[in-house]
């Protein structure tokens, strides 16, 4: 397992926004959360990040516990997170952005080379790169926030919501994309998803989280023919 | 005679257009629900109706006056009342406080203003009766002395709904007042709504969460990429391909 | 023409001052109010070091050595101030600005006493004039514009074209971003007031040699560039070189018209109409 | 609807501080006698100070630190200066109410620009609004006599047989103009209107929803604080017979904020307790006056980085472990576990 969490608890004051979940994912393939507004997804991956502290269970990363690890060393081992409205840097260029997302890294060479390649995935942001990342179109800003995610060589990619605001056919592309970069890049990804036709089409396994616990869990093709899942979201 | 009327809203923030041209009518005493997945505009209605944005064209009309440009004072003042999306409270205030502060647009006037609608909600001469009086009705007497922030997520949730209250509006728009509530809060929040809708309260509902307005609301309308897309009672909308394409989503083509 | 070399050299002298502040203000989202006594003290380290070493190096190399421990120092006062006060404070920017306003008066009080409360002035370690179309130039004051020049350059630079300074930049825009990318925010908060403090020191020994050097020249210096940064847009550091031009042209065709000394209210009442307008400043970014 | 509860109890607070003034008023009125010329004079300028104070108190209930009250202080100040000191003099009764006018005014028209901002940036804009007002006595030299100033600004003349000529008769002059304002301030703050102020600062968004106009009332205390500066300045101006526009630097500024700092704004008390502190650092240190500034500047520190809200808050938290010590030993809590803040 690349990644685990066991009885992962997180409070808010006294409030608790994730009770016990234990989850895994594994190396190479897509991984997904799907649950409605509100239900714990966002903060689970900000307590994988390091951006919340749990207040107890465990996190594990290739059998290294890091649920008390600084974000800086989290990123360091290999996670990269893409946070729910991206977080871009809405005045750097493009090209700043991706550089941004290898801070950590000294390799000039390899940096050049994971460059290139982004720019392969997303010709798009080659053409662009010495524009200011605000000026790019939702779809293009999302492919940023993935090819700044990329730059730091994860071996996770943790993403909240890459669908959010796009219109179906770039929701398709970027999916697409997904796919390809776990088989490609050799990375695991955790994706945390409100459309969960679209999220368990891509995904290999998926969990489904509802008021901060981890309800069903099973093979993603399983899942999405469960009418419990559909119920979850729309009361059918 | 409807007590809202949208007509053609549309707002753009530089290029992104986030509302593209709405237009719905509520009728006095209905319970509307307004749904969208996230990032819809939904949210952004919200602050268009209630005066805390601006439509860039369109109009928003209440009780058949416009109220496009006034500000959210004025327009509470009239008796259209929102609350917000993140639970909002006076947090270092006390329960009673809260709600007490809710009265301020008819504190220090002779009985409450008046409104040219219907007015079922008991009258009273002080703001201490009216206060004690929503305080029993929304179930929050025995925490009258805690302080806000101490409370429970729910109950701040039900606190912010009757310092709304308190303003004794004629319509009142709750902004996902059931998100990140558990179900028996969320049962108990929803038996509350129905009860204002019997005292004569007209009553807008943003939900992004389907399940909850399904039981609560007499009408819906969907919006999406900032655009109304369907509108209908309960069965009707989750029986609508797009509103199911909009909240499910399309599985991702595997051909490609 | 005289006007458009006075008007260089006024809005340099902005642009060197206020930049430093709009830096920190912009990573730390709180204001140094001690940046002022900074920039004097960067002006009395020109004073102690013409006055040690008359003789010994000419007034030339003391000017550069000035400028170079000026900084080192300072940038490590500023170093200081981020450890004891806003690292402590951290979350509380209000409590920060008001700690570091008081910081400000017990620096200069300790100067007051140190030194005295009477202003100094340095002879011109580069002496003499040039004539050039009409137009009288000192050689000090070109010596000063041509080091700004520079400093602005090595900002630029550091900014602009090297790691730490892209990761100082996305940590003003984003700061949850910059977390998610590794970026240790108390990395940043120490390269920063290093870097902001020195530039207040560095602005102080290159307006040291052309000004009065006093323990209250912090002070003054400081109100003018709140307007500056204010009108410029918060956080806004191509806004703060524009607006130290902007009024760099303004205060010097009043004082050309002989109306100097309304050139402090004629500001004000721009930030002021500024404010009214437009919130965010020229160019500021809308939150 | 009335607010019947809520009126009674600020009636009952208020009618307590009465009792107290009247109380402590023959004490008040007795204390100059006490006290030798110099004493007398330390007296009356922390009474002005306190009444400045009080309206600087007022303002931060809305949520802004203004840095530009000294300068407003002025205003007051050089209205009454100039107008008697002219060849056909005003009476010193007519400029004291003009004076806090035009204070008042001169906030009203700064509110708008500068309410836009808040925080720091409030204070940031205040601070160049002051310098700017400052810079005007400086430069209208023909009115406000420049760097120099206006001297023999004469001392009101007598009003119901009292002479305000000497200290003692300027000090009740000044007392009464504390007591006023004070006990009216302080059932402003009792107020519906105090709370409702207070409420606009703590959720702005909220308040306005609920009816509120909340640019209102973040405008109303800034001018009414404006108009105590005014008085203050007034009477500021008389007592000392001269003033430069140094009298409104931002050093001075500076002693303000470090009251409010120092005491807390907590509460109304708060910073009154941060005034006398510093009076006293500085007639105990009476013989180092450059060392002034920074005894206030450590003291900020101080309060900020070590008594979080003030010592209005030490003092609260020392009279509840007192209580709770003379109350009850019993109730106390297991190894005296510290109260919920």
């Amino acid at each position: 397992m690349m990644l685990e969490t066991s009885d992962l608890t997180v409070k808010y004051d006294l409030v608790s926004a994730l009770s016990e979940v234990s989850l895994s994912a594994e190396e190479r393939t897509i991984t997904t959360i799907v649950g409605s507004n509100g239900a714990g997804k966002t903060t689970l991956l900000k307590t994988i990040s390091g951006l919340i502290r749990p207040a107890s269970g465990e996190i594990r990363f290739l059998g290294e516990r890091i649920d008390a690890a600084s974000p800086t060393d989290i990123v360091r081992m290999g996670i990269s997170h893409v946070p729910e409205g991206r977080e871009l840097f809405p005045r750097i260029s493009v090209y700043d952005n991706l550089m941004v997302g290898a801070y950590l890294r000294k390799d000039r060479k390899a940096i050049r080379r994971d460059l290139d390649r982004i720019y392969q995935h997303f010709p798009i942001l080659k053409d662009r790169r010495r524009q200011l990342a605000r000026d790019l179109s939702g779809g293009e800003q999302q492919m940023l926030a993935f090819g700044r995610a990329l730059m730091s060589d994860p071996k996770l990619l943790l993403l909240d919501e890459p669908s959010i605001g796009l219109a179906p056919v770039i929701e398709q592309r970027i999916m697409e994309t997904l796919r390809v970069l776990t088989v490609d890049e050799n990375v695991g990804v955790v994706l945390v998803e409100q459309n969960a036709a679209l999220a368990l089409s891509v995904a290999s396994h998926g969990y489904v989280l509802e008021q901060g616990s981890l309800v069903l869990q099973g093979p993603a093709n399983e899942l999405i023919k469960d009418d419990n899942v559909r119920a979850a979201y729309l009361g059918l | 005679m409807a007590i809202l009327e949208v007509d053609n809203v549309a707002k753009r923030f530089g290029k992104l257009a986030a509302v593209k041209g709405i237009s719905f009518e509520i009728p006095e005493g209905q319970i509307r629900g307004l749904i969208g997945p996230n990032g819809s505009g939904k949210t952004t209605m919200f602050h268009l109706i209630s005066g805390f944005l601006k439509p860039t064209s369109g109009d928003v009309r209440f009780q058949g006056h416009s109220i496009k440009g006034k500000r959210p004072h004025q327009i509470a003042k009239r008796g259209l009342v929102r609350t917000f999306q993140l639970t909002s409270i006076y947090r270092e205030m006390t329960v009673r406080e809260n709600v007490a502060m809710g009265h301020h647009v008819h504190a220090g006037r002779r009985g409450a203003r008046s409104r040219p609608s219907l007015e079922r909600l008991p009258q009273f001469g002080t703001v201490d009766e009216s206060t004690e009086w929503i305080l029993d009705f929304m179930a929050l007497s025995d925490d009258a002395e805690t302080t806000a922030r101490l409370l429970p997520a729910g109950m701040q949730r039900v606190l912010s709904i009757a310092t709304a209250l308190a303003v004794r509006p004629t319509l009142l728009m709750l902004d996902e007042p059931l998100a990140g509530l558990n179900p028996t809060e969320k049962i108990s929040v929803a038996q509350k709504i129905a009860s204002l809708r019997d005292h004569g309260i007209t009553i807008l509902l943003v939900e992004h969460d389907v399940r909850s307005v399904l039981s609560v609301c007499e009408l819906i309308t969907v919006i999406d990429f900032g655009e109304k897309i369907a509108e209908g009672t309960a069965d009707e909308v989750t029986s609508n391909p797009a509103v199911i394409e909009a909240y499910l989503g399309k599985p991702a083509r595997h051909d490609a | 023409m005289q006007i458009v070399a006075n008007i260089i050299f006024l809005s340099t002298f902005y642009v060197s001052f206020a930049v430093g502040l709009a830096l920190v203000f912009g990573v730390m989202r709180t204001i140094n109010f001690a940046h002022g006594e900074f920039y004097m003290f960067g002006g009395y380290a020109l004073w102690m070091l013409i006055n040690a070493f008359t003789g010994i190096l000419p007034p030339g190399a003391t000017f550069i050595v000035a400028l170079i421990v000026g900084a080192a120092v300072v940038g490590i006062l500023g170093i200081l101030v981020q450890l004891s006060i806003f690292h402590r404070l951290r979350e509380q920017p209000f409590s920060i600005f008001m700690a570091t306003l008081g910081l400000s008066y017990v620096l200069q009080v300790a100067v007051v006493k140190a030194i005295g409360p009477m202003g100094q002035s340095v002879p011109a370690p580069f002496p003499g004039f040039i004539l050039f179309e009409g137009m009288v130039l000192p050689i000090q004051r070109l010596v000063v514009f041509g080091f700004t020049v520079v400093m602005m350059g090595g900002l630029y630079l550091f900014l602009m074209h090297t790691d730490l300074g892209r990761a100082v930049r996305a940590t003003a825009q984003n700061r949850t971003g910059a977390m998610l990318q590794g970026i240790s925010m108390n990395h940043i908060a120490l390269t920063t007031m290093f870097v902001g403090s020195a530039l207040a020191a560095i602005s102080g020994v290159l307006m040291g040699s052309v000004l009065i050097i006093s323990p209250f020249m912090g002070g003054e210096a400081l109100w003018r560039a709140f307007i500056i940064i204010i009108v410029g847009g918060i956080g806004s550091l191509s806004g703060a070189v524009v607006a130290a031009f902007l009024f760099g042209i303004i205060d010097t065709l009043m004082t050309t018209f002989g109306a100097g000394k309304f050139a402090p209210m004629v500001d004000a009442i721009i930030m002021l109409l500024v404010l009214s307008f437009l919130p965010s400043g020229l160019l500021g970014a809308r939150e | 609807m009335i607010n019947r509860a809520a009126n009674r109890q600020a009636n009952k607070i208020f009618l307590r501080a009465c009792i107290g003034t009247a109380i402590a008023l023959p004490l008040l009125v007795a204390l100059p006698h006490a006290l030798s010329v110099y004493w007398q004079s330390v007296l009356v300028l922390f009474t002005i100070n306190a009444v400045s104070l009080m309206g600087y108190r007022l303002i931060t209930t809305m949520g802004g630190w203004s840095f530009a009250h000294i300068s407003t202080a002025g205003l007051g100040a050089y209205t009454t200066a100039v107008l008697t000191t002219l060849e056909t003099p005003w009476s010193f009764w007519a400029t004291f109410f003009l004076g806090a006018l035009i204070a008042g005014a001169f906030a009203m028209i700064i509110a708008y620009p500068v309410l836009r901002t808040r925080h720091y940036y409030f204070f940031l804009s205040t601070f160049a609004a002051g310098e700017a007002l400052r810079q005007c006595y400086v430069q209208f030299s023909g009115i406000t006599g420049g760097t120099y100033g206006i001297s023999f600004i004469p001392r009101p003349e007598p009003i119901l047989g009292m002479d305000f000529g000497n200290s003692t008769g300027f000090y009740y002059l000044a007392l009464a103009l504390a007591v006023v304002v004070g006990l009216l301030l302080y059932r402003f703050d009792l107020s519906r209107l105090g709370n409702t102020i207070k409420a606009v600062a703590a959720n702005e968004e909220l308040s306005e929803s609920i009816g509120i106009n909340t640019w209102a009332l973040r405008t109303l205390p800034f001018v009414m604080g404006s108009v105590v500066a005014g008085f203050s300045g007034v009477l500021y101006a008389n007592f000392n017979g001269l003033i430069n526009p140094l009298d409104f630097s931002s050093v001075l500024m500076f002693k303000l904020v470090a009251a409010a700092i120092v005491g807390g704004v907590a509460t109304f008390w708060g910073p009154l307790v941060g005034l006398l502190y510093l009076t006293a650092l500085e007639e105990v240190f009476r013989d180092f006056t450059q060392w002034i500034p920074l005894l206030w500047g450590v003291s900020v520190l101080a309060v900020i980085l070590l008594a979080e809200g003030g010592l209005e808050m030490v003092i609260i938290r020392l009279v509840r472990r007192a209580r709770r010590w003379w109350g009850s030993p019993g109730d106390r809590p297991p190894g005296g576990a510290r109260q919920r803040r």
